[in-house]
């Protein structure tokens, strides 16, 4: 057991104290325990004839206090991310961490956690980390770069530090900001500059116009009757979007859901939000600003002016409804839209008089706001002038996501001394003189703050699995030898920071909770200037290419994640690729089918895409993801789609024009993991609209009547003790698919490669089915959650010859991976076709970091064996054994499933049917319950509460 | 080709005949008993240790309490094996020179864990749950057998899912006091089924037999 | 060869029609150990000979049926209800229309194999050394000529006697036939 | 001598019923016993038959290694996913099933109705019922995901006190299966005893006398074995009748016990027997017309046997393209919207081209049978032979591939394309079946001797022929 720091606290008894062990606590062991798990599986079948091989158990020499072998720990911390850290909870067993779920007391989660999050532990065990300090590709100390980066350093201090460069991503923690600082402070003459590339250019620039200076905006939905998003994904995968569809999904949910509310999205690239909104409006990205002026103009003057627009009505309809809810409005300008955008939204909520309600407005998250892309232009310039002779690039990979015409490489020749920290050696590792591996946020102390300022001070789980360091102690590093941990870096600067007399109980507290009690930034009211935008200069036609950072892989820097690379984006189901998204009419036009490979041009600059087309993208405008096309990624990233960043330049960060597209006459392979997005006209997914079921609340039984209990000829099995149950609310799934997520990470779920995707393998437990109905141009979408439905009458049981599924005394849908035989009849007889089978030995046995990932309490899979959901049994399983041993019942709400304990919009409640005052009970009663598929008599335990959407009844025949 | 076959071979074809279905069934009789063996549940086979630990010696002979070492056996799935600071409490005492204590002497200063051969090896795909079982009145000598009269551990049960599901379908048959589960010297009265009976009602025991139940 | 005691009297013939009254002859006089040996099944000879232990074959065959459906029966309800319940799909565990089919192959196959092993078995095979097989012409057997033998089990046996009778029924030959 | 010369003089009374001879004119005992018999005993191989074997023994190879290869990799080397998680394994399964049936139906059915004709034809009609079983018992061992435990679908005492769960038809298929195989192959094996006798008799080695003398049991052909002999084949044909509808009945189970729109269904049990059958004859015409150029028993098989053969396959297709009209009909009628689509999408989705090649293959190429001439012309008749296996094993596929691809719920749905592994153990297994083929063809009497015996003239002690 490698002892970690001294001093990290764990969150005890939060959820689940006890899980099964892993009895091997020494590393060398664990793996050979994985080894021999895996053996024993092949073998264990023919238990018959083959010998288990021995097993070997080695204690610890000296036990850690409170540690429980065989019982999971849990730790808070948090995942900084774009826009504000989200605060987690890592199950860990016998230091290897697991699992990372929300942490309820953490304002940017309140216990769900987003897809990100969940996949940061995999992150950690990537095979393809950066272990060990290299120069010019060959292995040395950290030793021999601490002296050699002082013998670098040391000429430059008599000129305080002239020629020194310090290029980070985004800044919000404080201990490193105070690091930096401090860095600064020794070279008074040394630049530090930040570029990310995904980065909140636009809401920067846009406050400054707005406000006169940069601020942090963030809202509060839950207030919110009408929600307006200018291009902004809101729901799934923008800033915050954790907290967001929470306080959205809350508010839809409000009075019996009755009192919805609504939700208008003007959008240039299918969202999931866009997807979500009661009204959608595609429109070209160029397009958005003058949306936004149209509805800046109907908002501010007193009754909107006809305009003749072809959306006017759209707008009109819109503006009115926001100007009935002065106050309990919001509108949102995406990260992705123009700074003018950003300044137009905030003119309108400060005339909707929505700031302090549902608009809060605080100082800058970051330690140092500036303009990101001013900032690495002017380090470009330099470079140039051979001003630049230590360059220290720390986190971010500017080779690969620098605007393309700065030519980050090119001029990174020009600087004597580069040197890269990160996680990986990537593509500007391979330009660097020095690589020096960074530690993986669960390794190291560190903080960061939420995106309402709260400070969560981040705490390692486990000892750095290589030879790597963390930032702060790196940049400590450049001040003093020897440099200090992270550990008293960060305890140093806040025990700097506190005011209080006892800082040893406030830094426990601290710790423990997973954030710093009332360090949320105080909200503040920003007077507007005078700034008024300029008439609109006249749009160039012509096709359009619109950047977004993947959902997932963000800018590229997540793309080494098999989870996230495989897991199914919200709209299109693709996997492991990006593509150029485009509409029907225009796919049309240009002649162009799903899978074209095409070249887009932006004046010198070129791109080879694969084509995808998107209902409900806006005609003559491309959209193409970020963060895909890595060269030194890793072995996930390397390879998996297009780099896009070839096109980006400065002045077009987020959408340039004009754009040509190229037939190249070659095709490219996309995988998707829904290829069929029609519902063949059949009632999957029932909806109405609240008026509708105020009208008739009866409509969901007369169209998907429950057959009658009694028709059978066989008596109907009692279940006496639990009677397992769960409810998935379709008004509320957002599609961010945080629940696939969670469920890979929990149940040990294989990832299986593009390759079988393609062939339709992929294992994900739970599936968004996402649908699209109406108009392709202008459709409404649909999202359906589908897990294993546990149906009591289970097809899938009734044709296994071997029992290897069959139903457990409180109705779960048991799958007994030892006694599958694989005929996959179960898979063939399943009506939702929620079982998943292992065609190859999908399971990475080789990798040994993989290995640590692994869910102790789940079989870890083989070679030909179905597998599929079973409500999370090992959490079930795990609760009734405490429940026994503490002499007690099960208590209501103890066992949350994963995708449950993941969703941000709790869409998902699982319980105990048997018990009527249950959360899932009373959700199963409401009237808007129904079975998928009801008229099969499968009697699923997993029930849809239909869903409801709120148009406006203005825009009735607008489409929504 | 008149009269080919000899007389015998009447008698040679007939007892073929016998000898094939007599050879199949006892084949097959072979195979299940092999299966049952200690051949392959390794059943009352002494496992080699790094050092030759005696239950009955520190359990029996001394009297030490099973959760003197086992320390999670009440709290965790896993019973623990004890640290080799636990065996150094006394070892750096008593026996504090002997050679058969080397390697954990060894271990204790090199900070190296000693490697114990599992003697209870359940496949990875059952998960048993330690604490709940000494929680509802499941004795350790009733699956461990009288470890505390084992100069080395053994396994005294074949582990058998049949093994297992002889007390999960009959709890009442094997169920034995609270207060009497690390009791070495317990054996059951005579009334077992009667008090089993009992117990079972008083400590809410089910019949779990549901593939879940230690499948997952 | 003398040493040997006599099995019995063969007699060969060249066409049915002979045997058939070959066979009636001998019958009337009383002989009752005797047999035919064919290269196809004449069912007129089956007429005047006394059925043996084959009347058994049908009734041994419904026996088999019977434990087929009843074993098939048993074994699933024992499996299905007794030796480990399990809720199959909310189906009852004794699902006896499920059963069906394998009560059924399982009366086909018991009462099919009772058919075969019971026909070998009243025939008395396997027995592949047999005096008649001394004969050197009884190869043509199984080809293209009709045998008849009167067995020196007869207690009206007489070398002699069987030999003349059996020369006046117009064989192609007769043979005496000893075991070794 | 007599009676052969009888026979071989003997004039054929015109039979009022029947048009065509049912053994060729001049046949004797002899005759048709040496020219039987000469095959396996004396004959040196034809060259066509040493290509076949060739062919097939090379098709063995190609399954022999795609099996291990499938063995070392798994099931996923095939083209099956989820939704489609059956593809070429279970449908050559069925196939193979279907192409068995008309072996038993020729030796137990028309031995029940006393079809003389029958009698040239069933034993190696049985031999490939027994070889079609063999290669369709391979398939569902190599379809399973971890075919080492392919033993725990049977019932047998172990140490887990888990058995195979009845309730599935996967199970009756297993039972159904091997039952069929065991009761085929001692129907084959008793008709072949008497065979073998004369085998034994007329071998000219030591060693083929043993070989025979071993199989036979020690036959004497006395009246007592011959009337046990005929009281078992009756017995067995009575029970193998049942049991040949049975096997494709539950095979059929495999599918209408699932609840997927196009295999839930009713009529599936007799669509299934009817197109088994179907394939069956098919397939004996197709051994059948080969063997009789290659060895000349054109006295033996002859055109009313062809003839006979045809017309059951006509009957048989034309059952089949009534079920093909009333399952749609079903369909529509019953108004479930899956259902509805699931025939639509058969006919019009995207393997509507299995869809009319099914319909060209087994519905309207065979009316040509219509056609006497036809029917006794062994190259059309051949190639329309072929033509129903092509199409009864795509009709198979189509059914398998077109309900599992679009199922109930739209998300799921995938198209299902085979790969080279999936065709390597199609081929393969006809390797096999060639191989078992030939091989019977060169060590066991193809056809039955001592029942042809009896249809000759004179065989009866009246002088008539004895059936």
């Amino acid at each position: 057991m490698p002892s970690i720091e001294r001093d990290f606290i764990p969150v005890e008894n939060l959820t689940g104290g006890d899980r099964e062990c892993d009895e091997r606590p020494t590393e060398t062991s664990r793996r050979r325990f994985l080894e021999l798990m895996g053996a024993s599986l092949a073998l264990a079948g023919a238990s018959g004839c083959t010998r288990q091989p021995p097993e070997f158990i080695l204690p610890y020499v000296e036990p850690p206090e409170h540690a429980i072998p065989g019982r999971p720990r849990y730790y808070a911390t948090a995942v900084p991310a774009f826009g504000g850290a989200e605060g987690v909870i890592v199950e860990t067993h016998l230091g290897r961490p697991t699992k990372v779920e929300g942490n309820p007391a953490h304002p940017a989660s309140l216990g769900a956690a987003s897809v990100r999050s969940q996949a940061s532990v995999l992150d950690l065990y990537d095979p393809d980390r950066a272990r060990e300090v290299t120069y010019l590709g060959s292995t040395r100390t950290w030793d021999d770069f601490l002296s050699a980066f002082r013998l670098r350093i040391e000429p430059l201090r008599p000129r305080n530090g002239a020629g020194f460069r310090l290029l980070t991503e985004t800044v919000c923690s404080p201990s490193l900001g105070a690091q930096i600082q401090a860095v600064l402070t020794a070279f008074p003459e040394a630049v530090w500059h930040q570029y990310e590339p995904a980065g909140d250019h636009s809401a920067r620039a846009g406050a400054q116009l707005a406000f006169g200076r940069p601020l942090n905006c963030y809202f509060r939905l839950d207030h919110a009757d009408v929600i307006l998003a200018l291009d902004s994904d809101f729901l799934a995968c923008g800033r915050n979007s954790t907290r967001m569809a929470r306080d959205f999904a809350t508010r839809r949910r409000q009075g019996n859901r009755l009192d919805m509310n609504r939700l208008y999205a003007v959008e240039c690239t299918v969202s999931a939000t866009g997807g979500k909104a009661d009204h959608r409006l595609p429109v070209r990205y160029s397009e958005v600003e003058s949306v936004a002026r149209e509805l800046t103009n109907a908002l501010t003057s007193k009754g909107a002016p006809p305009s003749s627009g072809k959306n006017s009505a759209w707008i009109a309809a819109a503006a009115q409804d926001l100007l009935a809810h002065r106050g309990r409005s919001a509108i949102i300008a995406g990260e992705q839209q123009s700074p003018v955008v950003h300044a137009l939204a905030h003119q309108m909520n400060a005339a909707l008089g929505n700031v302090g309600k549902t608009v809060n407005y605080t100082e800058p998250l970051e330690v140092r706001p500036e303009d990101e892309i001013e900032s690495l232009r002017a380090l470009m310039r330099d470079m140039d002038a051979g001003g630049v002779e230590v360059l220290l690039i720390v986190g971010g990979n500017p080779v690969y996501n620098a605007p393309a015409d700065l030519a980050f490489a090119e001029r990174l020749r020009k600087v004597k001394t580069a040197v890269h920290a990160g996680l990986h050696f990537d593509e500007t590792s391979q330009l660097c003189d020095w690589h020096v591996p960074a530690s993986h946020f669960f390794e190291e102390w560190s903080d960061t703050r939420a995106f309402d300022g709260t400070v969560t001070i981040l705490q390692p789980m486990i000892e750095p699995l290589y030879e790597t360091r963390s930032i702060l102690a790196l940049l400590d590093g450049i001040r003093q030898y020897p440099p200090r941990s992270s550990y008293e870096i960060v305890r140093a600067y806040w025990a700097g920071q506190h005011k209080g007399a006892d800082f040893e109980a406030w830094w426990r507290k601290s710790v423990c909770d997973g954030l710093v009690a009332d360090s949320a930034m105080p909200p503040i009211e920003p007077g507007l200037t005078a700034w008024q935008p300029q008439a609109a200069a006249d749009q160039p036609g012509g096709p359009e290419v619109v950047f977004r950072p993947d959902p997932y892989i963000h800018d590229g820097s997540w793309s080494n994640n098999n989870w996230l690379q495989e897991l199914p984006r919200p709209i299109t189901k693709l996997t492991w690729d990006n593509a150029v998204h485009l509409s029907p009419t225009t796919a049309r036009n240009l002649s162009l089918k799903n899978e074209d490979l095409v070249r887009l041009r932006c004046g010198a600059r070129s791109v080879e895409g694969a084509v995808w087309i998107s209902q409900g993208q806006p005609d003559d405008s491309v959209t193409v993801h970020l963060g895909f096309g890595r060269t030194r990624g890793g072995r996930a990233a390397n390879g998996a789609g297009f780099n896009a960043y070839l096109l980006r330049t400065s002045d077009a960060m987020w959408a340039g024009a004009p754009l040509a597209i190229d037939k190249t006459g070659r095709t490219y392979r996309l995988a998707t993991t829904q290829p069929q997005q029609e519902m063949a006209g059949r009632d999957l997914i029932l909806e109405n609209t609240p008026e509708g079921y105020r009208r008739d609340p009866d409509f969901v039984s007369r169209t998907q009547p429950e057959p009658p209990k009694d028709e059978s000829l066989y008596p109907t099995w009692r279940y006496a003790e639990h009677a397992w149950g769960m409810s998935i609310d379709l008004t509320a799934c957002v599609n961010c698919n945080a629940c696939v997520a969670a469920c890979q990470a929990e149940n040990n779920i294989p990832v299986v490669g593009k390759e079988e995707v393609l062939r339709h393998r992929a294992m994900h437990w739970i599936r968004i089915d996402t649908y699209y109905k109406g108009d392709p141009e202008r459709p409404t979408l649909y999202y359906q959650p589908v897990p294993c439905m546990q149906c009591e009458n289970a097809p899938c049981e009734l044709v296994c010859p071997v029992q290897a599924t069959n139903h457990s005394s409180e109705g779960l849908n048991d799958m007994v991976y030892n006694r599958c035989v694989g005929t996959r009849y179960c898979s063939n007889n399943c009506p939702y076709k929620v079982r998943r089978f292992n065609f190859f030995l999908f399971q990475d046995w080789v990798t040994e970091s993989i290995k640590m990932q692994r869910n102790p309490d789940v079989s870890v899979r083989s070679r030909g064996v179905m597998e599929k959901c079973t409500y999370c049994v090992q959490r079930i399983r795990e609760a009734e054994i405490r429940a026994t041993t503490q002499d007690r019942r099960i208590r209501e709400g103890e066992i949350q499933t994963a995708c449950q304990q993941s969703c941000p919009t709790q869409a998902i409640v699982f319980g105990d049917i048997n018990r009527p005052d249950s959360q899932v009970s009373r959700l199963k009663a409401e009237k808007l319950n129904y079975a998928l598929l009801a008229e099969l008599n499968t009697r699923p335990r997993t029930t849809y509460l239909a869903e409801l959407r709120n148009p406006n009844p203005v825009l009735k025949g607008e489409g929504v | 080709m008149p009269q080919f076959f000899p007389r015998a071979a009447n008698s040679v074809a007939r007892l073929t005949l016998l000898a094939l279905v007599c050879g199949t069934c006892g084949l097959a009789c072979f195979g299940y008993w092999i299966v049952e063996s200690p051949y392959e549940t390794r059943q009352n086979v002494a496992r080699e240790q790094p050092v030759p630990f005696s239950h009955a010696h520190h359990a029996g002979g001394l009297g030490i309490d099973c959760r003197y070492c086992h320390t999670t056996v009440e709290t965790s799935s896993f019973a623990g094996i004890p640290p080799t600071k636990i065996c150094m409490n006394c070892h750096s005492q008593m026996w504090a020179v002997a050679p058969v204590l080397q390697p954990v002497r060894d271990s204790y200063r090199s900070g190296k864990s000693l490697e114990w051969t599992r003697v209870h090896d359940l496949p990875d795909f059952v998960y048993f749950d330690h604490s709940v079982h000494i929680h509802q009145g499941i004795g350790c000598s009733t699956c461990h057998g009288p470890v505390d009269q084992m100069p080395l551990t053994r396994e005294a049960a074949s582990l058998r899912m049949e093994w297992c599901l002889e007390c999960h379908r009959n709890p009442a048959g094997y169920v034995r006091p609270r207060n009497r589960v690390f009791d070495m010297s317990y054996v059951a009265p005579k009334n077992q089924e009667v008090l089993g009976r009992r117990l079972v009602a008083d400590y809410g025991i089910q019949s779990l037999t549901s593939c879940s139940t230690c499948h997952r | 060869m003398t040493e040997n005691p006599i099995y019995g009297i063969v007699a060969e013939f060249a066409d049915p029609g002979l045997l058939v009254a070959a066979v009636a002859a001998v019958h009337s006089r009383g002989y009752r150990k005797v047999e035919t040996y064919t290269p196809y099944p004449i069912h007129e000879v089956e007429e005047i000979l006394e059925p043996g232990p084959e009347r058994r074959l049908p009734r041994l065959v419904l026996a088999g049926g019977i434990l087929g459906t009843l074993t098939a029966w048993g074994m699933q309800y024992y499996i299905a209800a007794i030796d480990y319940p399990l809720n199959i799909g909310g189906r009852p565990l004794n699902s006896w229309p499920a059963f069906i089919v394998i009560m059924f192959e399982l009366t086909i196959l018991f009462a099919s194999l009772t058919a075969f092993f019971g026909m070998l078995g009243l025939c008395g095979l396997p027995l592949p050394h047999h005096p008649l097989f001394n004969l050197r012409r009884f190869a043509l057997c199984s080809k293209n000529r009709f045998f008849l033998c009167v067995e020196a089990a007869d207690p009206l046996f007489e070398v002699l006697e069987v030999a003349d009778l059996l020369a006046g029924l117009d064989p192609l030959e007769v043979s005496e036939v000893y075991e070794d | 001598m007599i009676i052969e010369e009888q026979q071989r003089h003997a004039q054929r009374r015109p039979d009022p019923d029947v048009t065509l001879p049912v053994i060729g004119p001049s046949q004797t005992f002899s005759i048709v016993t040496e020219q039987i018999s000469s095959v396996p005993l004396r004959r040196k191989m034809p060259l066509l038959w040493q290509i076949t074997f060739g062919i097939g023994l090379l098709l063995v190879f190609v399954l022999l290694i795609s099996a291990t290869y499938l063995f070392g990799k798994g099931v996923g080397i095939f083209g099956i996913q989820i939704p489609v998680a059956w593809g070429f394994a279970i449908t050559n399964f069925v196939w193979w099933i279907g192409i068995g049936h008309a072996g038993t139906l020729i030796s137990a059915f028309l031995l029940l109705l006393n079809q003389s004709w029958r009698n040239s034809i069933n034993r190696f009609a049985e031999a490939m019922t027994i070889f079609a079983v063999a290669c369709a018992g391979m398939f569902p061992l190599l379809h399973l995901g971890r075919p080492w435990l392919f033993y725990w679908i049977l019932p047998y005492p172990n140490t887990m006190t888990v058995q195979p769960q009845f309730r599935s038809p996967l199970v009756w298929d297993v039972f159904a299966v091997s039952t069929y195989a065991t009761v085929s192959v001692v129907f084959w094996y008793l008709g072949m005893i008497p065979d073998l006798a004369a085998l034994r008799d007329q071998s000219t080695s030591r060693l083929k006398y043993a070989f025979y003398g071993v199989l036979c049991w020690g036959w004497r052909g006395g009246s007592r074995h011959w009337r046990l002999h005929e009281s078992a084949s009756l017995l067995l044909a009575g029970l193998a009748t049942p049991l040949v509808l049975s096997v494709h009945t539950v095979v059929s189970f495999d599918f209408t016990i699932a609840i997927l729109p196009g295999w839930h269904s009713t009529i599936f049990p007799p669509y299934f027997v009817a197109g088994a059958i179907y394939s069956g004859f098919a397939m004996v015409l197709v051994l059948a017309l080969p063997i009789r150029a290659v060895f000349g028993l054109h006295n033996l098989i002859t055109e009313r046997h062809i003839n006979n053969c045809a017309k059951l396959m006509l009957a048989t297709g034309l059952i089949l393209a009534y079920a093909y009209l009333i399952e749609p009909f079903t369909a529509w009628y019953g108004g479930s919207q899956f259902e509805i689509y699931a025939f639509h999408n058969r006919a019009f989705g995207p393997y509507a081209w299995a869809f009319w090649l099914v319909i060209a293959c087994n519905v309207a190429i065979p009316q040509l049978l219509w056609i006497p001439r036809i029917r006794i012309s062994p190259k059309p008749l051949f190639v329309i032979s072929l033509a129903v296996l092509y199409g009864m094993w795509l009709e198979r596929y189509m059914i398998i591939i077109t309900s599992l691809h679009r199922d109930y719920v739209p998300s799921a749905w995938f198209n299902f394309t085979a790969t080279i592994w999936d065709n390597a153990i199609l081929f393969g297994s006809i390797g096999l079946f060639i191989t078992l083929f030939a091989l019977f063809v060169r060590f066991l009497p193809m056809i039955s001797m001592y029942e042809v015996r009896t249809l000759l003239p004179f065989s009866a002690p009246d002088g008539r022929s004895e059936k």
